[in-house]
């Protein structure tokens, strides 16, 4: 399971450095939000999900898309616009969703996610088969009012939710502390009255285990937790173009991309001490990955554009 | 066939619905003392006062395989959950590429003529109509309110259900058993000759009794009533435009921008009609301010009879 | 000064019986929200306040409108939609305002006034002469998203500001604990990094203290703090032509309109035990309280209804 | 004259008005280095991503004796904020009786063109249009966006001042000094006889080139600029209508209730004006439909010249 993990963090983070390569080269389209350096939430929260469990996305959501099982072809399509993507091109990087592995959306709206979380809880709640729903969101959407009204009608009504802040440091270019007052985003849990835990969001293994706990409160009818992922966001907020300078200082940087902090780095290192990873069957993992990748892109360049007579096409359901 | 009020008539789609489909729940800030008794808590809610999280939770139970019905209230309160309705709603289904559907249905009460003032006394269906992706109806009668509510629960797409406040306690004819009524289809409420009028929701009666006045004297009022703003029946509208020629829009709602002006767009746009038409259209609105409290004010904003036949006669 | 409370409280609360009943008289308009039961609260913060310091208000506004130091008169002619009422009639019962002593308004949206109360926060806080606001929301208020976000943005700009929660156990017909799962409202502070202050809400002397205490730290630029006044709504949430009938149990009504527990007579037999208020002078200050809304209502129904052509007139300013 | 972009004409206007009045404040989630820097970080602050809060913040602020200017981002982040805009800004004064001002200005980006799919490309200005008390502006060229922001940021009333994302970096020629335009006034970009073309915004420069396009065959095109929607200044749109006889309106919101709608109706509803109109009022708009990331089917989606051109032929 640990390799599966690491192969998953590998294979985010290429996606997205390869994803940023495309789109300086006006390959794909639109904006790229790179998850590079968060690996580790999305895959330690989805690596503790059923595939008939469901989770909501953000504007940054290759990484939560690939943890949750998505296909990275129809994925790499979405990007490029072409009709085989997940939206037949009408979504592109910020609207991807898979409903059929659980994956109801990134959002482009901050903390636009959190009701529509609750009401996928809520249907499962109703369902009655245990299904849960994680619902990740940025540090950024902690200042949003959507934030505060999903916490307190999912402790209400005790619906199976993980809310999962990925506390990157920064919302675009303001520093956590320059937005809120506390940094503990989990403090906010005790007002609702349901469980808030902080987690390093480095350690995927520390955020699998955390989740475990809060997904078998919520399998039994205990209701939702509050999960505060501290991670770093390496790279810039957003790209259209050509990536933005770089403002924040290269030692804050050097702290977080640190060998000793990097998710995908710790893991290798602690696959390796364990003897379950060998050097060289990380290099085939890795290359694999990469093979993958080039599949996707090439699959991707394969599939047509949509037809504009297409156009009206999906609008209302029959 | 019985006669019963229009809030009457759709409690009783709620009820027939949530029988019909146990995927129908409903949820709302007021609790819905019946409902909840014939289904049950999990089915029928009362939530905290958090529209926008509510309105997201219908969507997204949606999108999971139920039908929600949720009560906004007045459609005031619509705007707290705004980001759901714009952002999320109207878009979710199409720019996923149609993977999913989102069978869900807002209803709220909406118009003045109560004196509760500017906040609670609105009217804005054509915010919603600009909206690509929402369907949005406004019925003006008991049985249509049944009907079409039937109707926007069945559908498989986001609704907004507008139920005018001055109608709440006006009876009407309705069918027994489970009639549905169309979304989309606008009715001749009355047939005519010299003018057509086209009302919405309490507007709808206004006109009639204008209609009614004017046959006296030998004017043919035809009286339409779209019943549903989206999908508008253009068709029918500009039927009876190219009939009689001439056209008045009557709306509680502000003119900028609104139903009003929407619908004469669409006849002056369709070349048949253009050249049918006789006159220049009119739109009877409400004035441009937020509806006033104090009782003769309120009248003054809002249409009523005498300007509904003002329009008619310059017209004519 | 607690004199004056006193009479503020029966003020208030004799305002709104009258207005009970002028309204199943159909001589006032539209729909009253009687503040009857939660005098306490309004005169208890407005009476720690100056003139130029600010408040916002709600839907049940018109004890905090009186404890501001309102004009009954123009109040009165306004619940009678009249040219000399505050808002010269268009605005009527729910969107009383008088700038002039710094009541900004009542409001009819649950939570709309406290962004605008921030706002006339930061306002005091360029001014720098040392004004603060007094936002009052109920309990209810408490689900809202902008309850969330003026708390956040509140405390990170450390606005001049004092959150006043009137918690009458109420939202219209939902009991509080039916809709929140924490009671202690208070405890929301924690998470913003401000102090959260529970004050018994039938108590003046109480509340005026912890407003007080809260005024004095925003004037010295500490920032806002939340009071909790718990208190108790005795009438309906709301009528039109009649009163709804009362659903709530006749014990819990008892136990709050008990004499130890409502707040006007608490502060009567606290004067009078002083040796403050005798019995005759107590008398004297009711029947100048009829005296002054007998006025009231005759004021309001000697200025005429607005002048339907003066419709157009006050909708943008010059 | 100088030639400035867009955007560059905006800042300047910004930095203009601070210095000049110092109770212009403002605020948004996005950092405004260059004025923070000039004004400090209590006049120019940058704020949580809250927009409700943040909206209220105006308004509250605006009564209580500033004068910020407020700045979303984009529009489709307004829509967290409608109820501050919608039940709060644009009903206060009047439902107040006019007692306070509350000069507060709006600013935000909108407008699809540049593959950010359906929430981050929309032109939702006819559902602020609707709302009888904001003033709102949309310019179309770097010197109005300068003057008009001025005019905004010295209006005693709430503005919503819309900056069409594909203008941004347009640059066009700007009088120096401290130059405004006045809310209200449209003007004539280009006179003609055969037709008239409103345009907003970015297809302002679309209906230009279109027009200098068909002068080669001689057809005369009049190419009028609105530049604000509310108050919109009718008199000269129905003037130019009533010389050409026929209006051709050109924007990227879906039609319904859209502005275009609007001038339609303002242009149809009038008796001489109606007379005057030889032809079918036509709107081209965009696809009733979000806006799609894919580059084809944006395009699509999108007004374009060959489609501004299609309508004039039609109505010639
Ligand atoms: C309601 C809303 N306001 C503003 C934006 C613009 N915006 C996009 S991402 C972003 C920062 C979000 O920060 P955070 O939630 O921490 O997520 P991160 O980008 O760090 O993953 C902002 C302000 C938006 N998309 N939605
Ligand atoms: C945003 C919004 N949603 C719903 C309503 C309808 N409503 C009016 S008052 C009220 C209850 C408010 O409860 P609370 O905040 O506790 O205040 P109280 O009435 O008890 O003073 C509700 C639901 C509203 N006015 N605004
Ligand atoms: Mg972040
Ligand atoms: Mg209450």
């Amino acid at each position: 399971m640990s390799v599966e993990m690491l192969r998953a963090m590998i294979l985010i983070r290429e996606f997205d450095l390869l994803a940023i390569e495309l789109r300086k080269q006006k390959r794909v389209h639109g904006v790229v939000h790179p998850y590079v350096g968060e690996e580790a939430v999305a895959v330690g929260v989805c690596s503790a999900l059923r595939r008939t469990d469901r989770i909501t996305s953000t504007h940054r959501g290759h990484g939560h898309c690939i943890a949750k099982g998505a296909d990275i072809n129809r994925m790499m399509a979405e990007l490029f616009g072409r009709v085989d993507g997940y939206c037949k091109g009408k979504g592109g990087s910020m609207h991807i969703a898979d409903f059929a592995i659980g994956m109801l959306g990134a959002n482009g709206i901050v903390a636009g996610g959190l009701p529509i979380a609750c009401g996928a809880a809520l249907a499962a709640q109703l369902e009655g088969a245990g299904a849960v729903t994680a619902c990740f969101f940025g540090d950024g959407a902690t200042g949003e009012g959507e934030f505060h009204e999903s916490l307190n009608i999912a402790s209400l009504w005790k619906l199976p939710l993980i809310f999962v802040c990925e506390n990157n440091q920064y919302g675009a270019e303001n520093a956590v502390e320059s937005v809120r007052v506390v940094g503990d985003i989990a403090t906010h849990a005790a007002a609702y009255g349901l469980p808030g835990v902080t987690v390093d969001g480095n350690d995927v293994l520390a955020v699998h285990d955390a989740t475990r706990a809060a997904v078998e409160r919520a399998r039994g009818g205990d209701g939702p937790t509050l999960l505060h992922c501290r991670t770093f966001r390496w790279l810039f907020h957003a790209m259209r173009d050509a990536p933005p300078p770089e403002t924040r200082s290269a030692d804050l940087l050097a702290s977080w991309t640190a060998r000793d902090r990097d998710a995908i780095a710790r893991l290798e290192d602690h696959l390796a001490g364990q003897g379950v990873l060998t050097e060289s069957a990380l290099r085939t993992m890795r290359d694999e990955v990469k093979r993958d990748l080039d599949a996707a892109v090439a699959f991707a360049e394969a599939s047509p554009y949509p037809d504009p007579k297409d156009l009206l096409v999906d609008m209302f359901a029959p | 066939m019985r006669e019963i009020s229009f809030t009457q008539a759709l409690d009783e789609a709620m009820l027939e619905e949530m029988e019909r489909d146990a995927r129908v729940i409903t949820f709302a800030t007021r609790r819905a003392t019946a409902l909840e008794r014939t289904f049950g808590g999990k089915r029928v809610r009362f939530t905290p006062i958090s529209e926008a999280a509510f309105t997201g939770i219908g969507l997204g139970a949606a999108g999971s395989g139920y039908r929600p019905v949720v009560h906004w209230g007045m459609v005031t309160f619509s705007f707290v959950a705004m980001d759901q309705i714009v952002n999320q709603a109207s878009k979710i289904r199409y720019m996923f590429g149609g993977q999913a559907d989102f069978p869900v249905t807002y209803r709220c009460t909406t118009g003045g003529g109560a004196q509760i003032a500017a906040q609670h006394s609105q009217s804005p269906y054509s915010m919603f109509m600009h909206l690509a992706g929402l369907k949005i109806v406004l019925p003006a009668t008991p049985a249509d309110a049944k009907g079409l509510l039937k109707s926007s629960i069945r559908d498989n797409n986001p609704v907004i259900f507008f139920e005018c406040s001055r109608l709440a306690a006006v009876t009407g004819p309705v069918p027994d058993g489970d009639v549905t009524v169309p979304l989309g289809v606008a009715e001749v409420k009355r047939a005519g000759r010299d003018v057509t009028v086209v009302g919405l929701a309490y507007y709808v009666r206004e006109a009639l009794a204008v209609a009614e006045a004017l046959a006296r004297e030998g004017i043919s009022v035809e009286v339409i009533d779209p019943r549903t703003l989206v999908p508008l029946d253009v068709a029918a509208i500009r039927a009876s435009v190219r009939k009689t020629g001439r056209l008045v829009v009557v709306d509680e709602a502000p003119a900028t921008c609104s139903a009003a002006s929407e619908i004469i767009a669409v006849v002056t746009e369709d070349p048949e009609t253009f050249r049918a038409l006789k006159a220049p259209a009119q739109r009877v609105c409400a004035a441009p301010v937020p509806v006033p409290f104090s009782p003769p004010l309120e009248k003054a904003a809002l249409p009523d009879q005498a300007r509904i036949e003002a329009a008619i006669r310059r017209v004519l």
